[in-house]
C-alpha cells in the first residue's frame, strides 16, 4: 500500500492536488541552465498560470452560475427556466452572452465617457482578486498571504468606489440615486462583516485562509458549529453587499430601473452581471473556507480531490444564496441600514466578546480541547439561538401588526362609519 | 439652521418597470424625499368615448374589454346593463348567472394580479407574481373554453351573453373552486406573514378616511380605509342579492391593508362562486335583441363592482343606433387622483409600493 | 532589494505614484481628482507590499482607498461645488516653489546621510505589530482608540442631529441639469 | 538594485507634491487630499526605514504607520465633516471665503 501511494501520490499526475503539476513544470524551469539563473522565468510563468487559472476558473463558473441560478429560480417560481438552447438549456448562458456582445454598447452623451468606460473594467478587479487568496485545496491558493481575511475586507471594501464611478458617470439620476444607495450600504455592512471575521481570526489565531481550513482539521471540527452567531451575520451582511434581492436597493428594478448599471448596455451590462455572480460566488467561498471547513471534509480530502469538496461546498452554499433571492422581498433603504446597525452590529460585538472571553478562558487554563470544544460549541449555539429569538420576538415587525385578516362585514349599512 | 439642498426632478415613467404601462409621475426629490409629484397620464389614450359614438351599441362591447384589459368580462358587464337599462330588455335567469360567475371569476383572476404585481413592486424577485400567475392561468382557460378568448373576452351581449357554456366548463369550474381556498391559504401562510412585507407596507400610502370619501374612491381602496362600500351589496344588481357573501374591510387605509382586503375577497369571491355554480338554471342565456339596436331617446347610468371599484357607465340615446354620448366611470383613473397625496413626503421606494397598491391599468386610466 | 520582479516593480510604482499624485492636481473635474486619489492610494499599498509590509498594505487598502476614498467622495456629493474652474488660488506658484523646496532638501538629505543599513525582511507581519502594539505601545495604541471614539462623536456633533440630508443631484455633471423649484 | 534612497526620493516628491496641492486648492477637499497624500508619503517613508534601517525594534516603523492612518482617518472624518458643516452654514467650501473664523 504504501508503495503504491508512493507511486501514485504526490507525483505530477496526482489529481487531487493540482497544483502539482504546475509545480512540476514550474521546478523544471528553475532546473533550466545552472540552476539559478532563469528564476525569473519561473516567476513569470507561476504568476501567469495561477492568473489564467483563475480566470478560466472564474468564466466557467459564471457561465454554469448563471444556468444554475436561471433554472433554480424558475423552480422556485413554478416556471421551467430555459430549456430550449441545448439539452436542459444548458447552453442559454452562451446564448445570452452571445446576444449581449451583440447587442450595442450605448454611452450616455452628456456622462463622463472614460470614467463610464472604466467602471465595468475595473468592477472586475475585487472579484479577481478575491479568488486570488481563497484556498481551494492543502496547497491550491495562487496566493497564500498571511492576512487573507483582512485582504478579502480591504478588497471588498473598493467596490463601493466603483459602483460610486458607474453611477456617477453614467448622468442618470436613477444611477446616481443607486450609487448613493450603494456606498451608504456598503459603508454600514462593512462593519458587522469585520467584525464577525474578527470573532473567526480571535479563536482559531489565524489570518491566513489556510491556516483557519487546517484549524478546523486539527480539531475536527466546523466553525459554524462553534460560532453560529457570526456565520449568520458574515452571512448575512456579505451577502448583503451583493446587491442580490433581499438587499439589492443599489439597482432596486422596481424602483430606480436597474440603479447604477442604467445606462450601461451590451457587453458591459453583461459585466456588472457576472461580476454579480462572481461576488455571489466568492463569498460563498469565503463563507464555505470561514466556517465550513474549506477543502476538508472530515478526513474524506484524503480520497476525494480537495478542489471537488472545496468546489461542491461553494456550490451548495451558493443555493442559500438562491433561496434568499428568490423568496425574499426587498427591504427599504431606511430598514436596510437599521437592520445592519440595530441587530447585525450588536450580534457581532456580542459575539466577539463571547469569543475573546472563551479563548482567554482556554488558552490560560489550559484545558484541553477535547473538553473546551464541546462546551463553547453548546453554549454559543443556545447563546445564539437565544439572541436572534429574543430580538425577533421583541423588535420584529410582525409583533406590531395587529390585525392579521381583513374584517369580515355583511352587514354594510350597520357597519358604515358615520 | 437652514439647510441647504436643491431639489431635483426625476420622471418616473413612462418607461420604468413598475409603472404598470405608460404612467408617467414627475416626481421633485429631496435626497430621496419626495416633495412634490406630478401625474402625468394619457400616453394611451385611444379616445374610445368618442369611437364608441360612431358604432352600434353592439360594435361598442369589444371596445370595453380593452379598458380594463385585466377585468374585461367585467367592463363588458357593466356596458351591457347600461344599454339594457335604457333599452328595457331583461335577461333572463340562466344569463343573469352566467354573467355573475364570469365576473367573480375575473374578479379573482384579477386580485391575483394585482396582489403578485404589488408584491412585485415591494421588492420581491417575481415569484409571488409567478405564482399568482399561475391560478390566474387556470381561469384564463376557463374563459377560453368558454369563449375563444383568454383576455379580451367580449363575452357579454345585450341581453345576456353570447353562447353558451359548453358541457365541460361546470367540472373544471368546480375542481378549480375545490382547489383555490386550499391554494389561498398556502398565499396568505406566504404573504401575510411575511415580516419583509410588513414592514415594507405597513404605514405606506396612507389615505384618511374622509380623504378617500371626498375623493370618492371605490373598491379596494375605500375598502381598506375600513368603509365596507361595495356595489353588489350597495346597489346590488344581477343576482347578486341572492348570494351570502361578506365584505372585508382594512383599518388604516394603508397599502398593507388594501392587500389584505384583495387577499379576502379571493376568499369571498370563491364563497359566491360556491354557490352561484350549484344553482345555475336552465332556459335561456340570452334574450333575442335586434343586431343594431335603437334604445328610446333618454339616459342611463349603470354600475358594477369592478375589480378595481364602481364602474360606471352612463349612455345617452338619440334614438338612432350609436350612443350619443358614452362616458365611463373609470375606477383606476379616480383612485389614481389620490396618489399625489399619498407620495408626498414618502421616499421613492415607498410611492412604488403605494402606486403598485392602486392597482392600475393605464388601458382604462386613459380609456 | 534586487531581482529583476522586485526593481521593476519599483519603477513602475514609483511612476504610478507619482503621476497619479500629479493628477491629482491637474484633474479638471474634482470626482477625476478623487478617482485618482484612490490610485494613489493603491498603488503606495503596493509599494508597502513590496517593501513586505503586508499588513501595513491591506491596512492602507482599507482605510485610505476604501474608507476614506469613499468618505470623500460624500463630502464631495454632500458640498455640491458650483464652478469646476478657477480651482486653484494665486498661490500655485508659489506652492511648487514650496512643495520643491521641501521635496529637494529632503532629498539632499537623503543622499547625504550614511545610513545604518540592514535588511530587515519579517516573515509574518502581524505577529510582529500585534505583539508590539499590545506590548511595549500599549498606552498609545489605547490613546488611538479613544481619538477614533472622539473623532466620531466629534463628526456626528459637528454635522448636527438634524440628520444628513444627501443631495446627489446636485453633484457631479449632472449640476448641470439642476433646475430650482419654487 | 533598489536601496533606501530610492524610497526616501518617491517619498520626498510625493510629499512636495502633497504640499503644492494643499497650498495652492481653493476647495478645501482637495485641500485635504493632498493633506492626505503627504501623510501617505511620510508612511512610505517609515515603511522603507523599517525595512532597510538597522535598529532593534525595527517593527516600530510599521507600528508608527498604523498610528498615523489611524489618525489619518480620525482627521479626515473630523475634516471632512466640518467642511460639510461650513457649506451649509457658508454655502461655500471656499477656502479664500471662509476667513471669518468663525460661523
Amino acid at each position: 500500500m504504501t508503495a503504491l501511494s508512493g507511486f501514485l501520490l504526490s507525483q505530477w499526475y496526482d489529481l487531487r492536488d493540482l497544483g502539482n503539476p504546475v509545480r512540476a513544470l514550474i521546478d523544471w524551469i528553475n532546473g533550466w541552465g545552472d540552476g539559478t539563473t532563469f528564476h525569473w522565468v519561473g516567476y513569470i510563468v507561476a504568476g501567469l498560470i495561477g492568473a489564467a487559472a483563475i480566470g478560466l476558473f472564474l468564466g466557467i463558473a459564471m457561465l454554469s452560475l448563471i444556468w444554475i441560478e436561471r433554472k433554480a429560480v424558475s423552480r422556485i417560481q413554478i416556471r421551467y427556466g430555459p430549456n430550449r438552447t441545448g439539452p436542459f438549456g444548458l447552453l442559454q448562458p452562451v446564448a445570452d452572452a452571445l446576444k449581449l456582445m451583440q447587442k450595442e454598447a450605448l454611452t450616455p452623451l452628456a456622462g463622463d465617457k472614460i470614467v463610464f468606460w472604466l467602471a465595468p473594467v475595473v468592477i472586475f478587479i475585487p472579484t479577481l482578486l478575491v479568488f486570488g487568496v481563497l484556498p481551494f485545496g492543502p496547497k491550491m491558493t495562487a496566493a497564500n498571504i498571511s492576512v487573507a481575511v483582512l485582504y478579502i475586507v480591504a478588497i471588498g471594501s473598493a467596490t463601493p468606489l466603483v459602483i460610486f464611478m458607474a453611477g456617477w458617470s453614467s448622468n442618470n439620476k436613477y444611477s446616481l440615486l443607486g450609487a448613493m444607495r450603494g456606498i451608504a450600504m456598503a459603508i454600514s455592512y462593512e462593519i458587522p462583516m469585520v467584525l464577525s471575521l474578527l470573532g473567526v481570526v480571535l479563536f482559531t489565531g489565524h489570518m491566513d485562509l489556510n491556516g483557519i481550513v487546517q484549524w478546523q482539521q486539527k480539531y475536527h471540527v466546523w466553525l459554524i458549529v462553534l460560532q453560529p452567531l457570526a456565520a449568520l451575520t458574515y452571512f448575512i451582511s456579505a451577502s448583503a453587499e451583493l446587491n442580490r434581492t433581499p438587499t439589492d436597493i443599489a439597482e432596486a428594478e422596481s424602483e430606480i430601473v436597474a440603479g447604477y448599471h442604467t445606462e450601461y448596455s451590451g457587453m458591459k451590462f453583461g459585466l456588472f452581471y457576472a461580476v454579480e455572480l462572481g461576488n455571489a460566488l466568492a463569498v460563498s467561498g469565503i463563507w464555505a473556507t470561514l466556517f465550513f471547513g474549506g477543502w476538508w471534509l472530515f478526513g474524506l480530502d484524503r480520497w476525494i480531490p480537495a478542489w471537488l469538496i472545496f468546489l461542491g461546498k461553494m456550490y451548495i452554499l451558493y443555493g442559500a444564496l438562491i433561496i434568499t433571492r428568490g423568496t425574499l422581498p426587498r427591504l427599504r433603504i431606511d430598514q436596510l441600514l437599521d437592520f445592519a446597525w440595530k441587530f447585525l452590529l450588536p450580534l457581532a460585538l456580542v459575539n466577539v466578546l463571547v469569543v475573546a472571553l472563551e479563548v482567554t478562558i482556554w488558552q490560560e487554563n489550559g484545558i484541553s480541547a477535547g473538553i473546551v470544544l464541546p462546551v463553547f460549541a453548546v453554549v454559543n449555539i443556545l447563546l445564539s439561538v437565544v439572541l436572534v429569538v429574543g430580538y425577533v420576538q421583541s423588535f420584529g415587525f410582525a409583533r406590531r401588526q395587529r390585525p392579521r385578516r381583513a374584517r369580515l362585514i355583511t352587514d354594510t349599512l350597520a357597519a358604515m362609519p358615520q | 439652521m437652514t439647510i441647504q439642498t436643491e431639489p431635483f426632478i426625476v420622471n418616473i415613467g413612462p418607461q420604468h418597470p413598475s409603472t404598470h404601462g405608460v404612467f408617467r409621475m414627475r416626481v421633485v426629490l429631496d435626497g430621496e424625499k419626495i416633495i412634490d409629484a406630478d401625474m402625468v397620464v394619457g400616453y394611451l389614450h385611444r379616445s374610445l368615448e368618442k369611437l364608441a359614438e360612431e358604432r352600434t351599441y353592439t360594435q361598442n362591447i369589444p371596445f370595453t374589454d380593452r379598458m380594463d384589459y385585466l377585468s374585461a368580462m367585467s367592463n363588458n358587464l357593466g356596458y351591457c346593463m347600461a344599454v339594457e337599462k335604457l333599452a328595457g330588455i331583461r335577461v333572463p335567469e340562466r344569463g343573469q348567472y352566467l354573467r355573475v360567475i364570469m365576473a367573480e371569476l375575473q374578479r379573482i383572476a384579477n386580485h391575483s394580479m394585482a396582489i403578485g404585481t404589488f408584491i412585485n413592486d415591494c421588492g420581491a424577485w417575481q415569484t409571488p407574481l409567478m405564482w399568482m400567475f399561475a391560478e390566474r392561468e387556470k381561469i384564463l382557460d376557463l374563459f377560453e373554453m368558454t369563449c375563444g378568448a383568454r383576455l379580451t373576452c367580449n363575452y357579454m351581449r345585450i341581453g345576456g351573453v353570447a353562447f353558451d357554456i359548453p358541457d365541460e366548463f361546470l367540472p373544471a369550474v368546480n375542481g378549480l373552486l375545490d382547489d383555490l381556498p386550499r391554494k389561498i391559504d398556502e398565499y396568505e401562510k406566504m404573504l401575510m406573514e411575511n415580516e419583509i412585507l410588513i414592514a415594507r407596507a405597513r404605514g405606506v400610502g396612507t389615505i384618511p378616511r374622509d380623504l378617500a370619501i371626498s375623493a370618492s374612491l371605490t373598491g379596494p381602496m375605500i375598502r381598506g380605509c375600513g368603509i365596507p362600500f361595495d356595489i353588489r351589496k350597495a346597489d346590488p344588481y344581477a343576482v347578486y342579492d341572492r348570494f351570502d357573501f361578506a365584505i372585508p374591510v382594512g383599518e388604516n387605509g394603508d397599502s398593507y391593508d388594501r392587500f389584505l382586503v384583495r387577499m379576502a375577497e379571493l376568499r369571498e369571491s370563491v364563497k359566491i362562486l360556491k354557490q352561484a355554480v350549484p344553482a345555475l338554471p336552465g332556459g335561456p342565456y340570452k334574450v333575442d335583441v335586434p343586431l343594431s339596436i335603437r334604445p328610446p331617446i333618454g339616459d342611463a347610468y349603470a354600475r358594477v363592482e369592478s375589480p378595481k371599484g364602481e364602474l360606471g357607465y352612463y349612455i345617452v340615446s338619440d334614438g338612432g343606433t350609436a350612443p350619443y354620448r358614452f362616458h365611463v366611470r373609470a375606477p383606476s383613473y379616480i383612485n389614481l387622483s389620490v396618489l399625489r397625496e399619498m407620495v408626498i413626503g414618502a421616499s421613492v421606494a415607498d410611492s412604488i409600493v403605494s402606486l403598485g397598491s392602486i392597482d392600475i391599468v393605464i388601458g382604462e386610466v386613459d380609456r | 532589494m534586487s531581482g529583476v520582479g522586485p526593481v521593476s516593480a519599483f519603477y513602475v510604482l514609483a511612476v504610478l505614484s507619482i503621476g497619479s499624485a500629479l493628477m491629482v492636481m491637474a484633474a479638471r473635474s474634482i470626482i477625476h481628482a478623487v478617482l485618482f486619489l484612490v490610485l494613489f492610494f493603491v498603488s503606495l499599498a503596493a509599494m508597502f507590499v513590496l517593501l513586505s509590509a503586508d499588513f501595513v498594505a491591506v491596512a492602507q487598502l482599507l482605510v485610505y482607498a476604501g474608507a476614506i476614498g469613499v468618505l470623500v467622495v460624500f463630502a464631495i456629493l454632500l458640498t455640491p461645488s458650483r464652478e469646476q474652474r478657477g480651482m486653484e488660488t494665486k498661490f500655485v506658484g508659489p506652492g511648487l516653489l514650496a512643495g520643491a523646496v521641501v521635496a529637494g532638501t529632503v532629498i539632499f538629505i537623503a543622499f547625504n546621510t550614511n545610513w545604518p543599513t540592514a535588511s530587515n525582511d519579517f516573515p509574518s507581519t502581524v505577529d510582529a505589530i500585534g505583539q508590539a502594539l499590545l506590548n511595549r505601545w500599549a498606552l498609545p495604541f489605547e490613546i488611538a482608540s479613544v481619538l477614533l471614539i472622539a473623532a466620531m462623536i466629534g463628526a456626528i456633533v459637528i454635522v448636527g442631529g438634524r440628520g444628513v440630508d444627501l443631495d446627489p443631484g446636485a453633484a457631479g455633471p449632472s449640476a448641470r441639469l439642476v433646475r430650482r423649484e419654487r | 538594485m533598489v536601496s533606501l534612497e530610492h524610497f526616501l526620493v518617491v517619498g520626498a516628491v510625493l510629499f512636495g507634491i502633497g504640499l503644492w496641492i494643499a497650498l495652492s486648492k481653493r476647495n478645501a477637499v482637495l485641500i485635504l487630499m493632498g493633506i492626505e497624500i503627504m501623510l501617505n508619503a511620510v508612511n512610505l517613508t517609515l515603511v522603507a526605514f523599517s525595512r532597510f534601517v538597522k535598529s532593534d525594534t525595527p517593527i516600530a516603523g510599521h507600528v508608527f504607520v498604523i498610528f498615523i492612518i489611524t489618525v489619518a482617518a480620525a482627521e479626515a472624518s473630523v475634516a471632512l465633516a466640518m467642511v460639510v458643516s461650513v457649506y451649509r452654514n457658508r454655502g461655500t467650501i471656499d477656502v479664500d471665503q471662509i476667513d471669518l473664523l468663525r460661523f
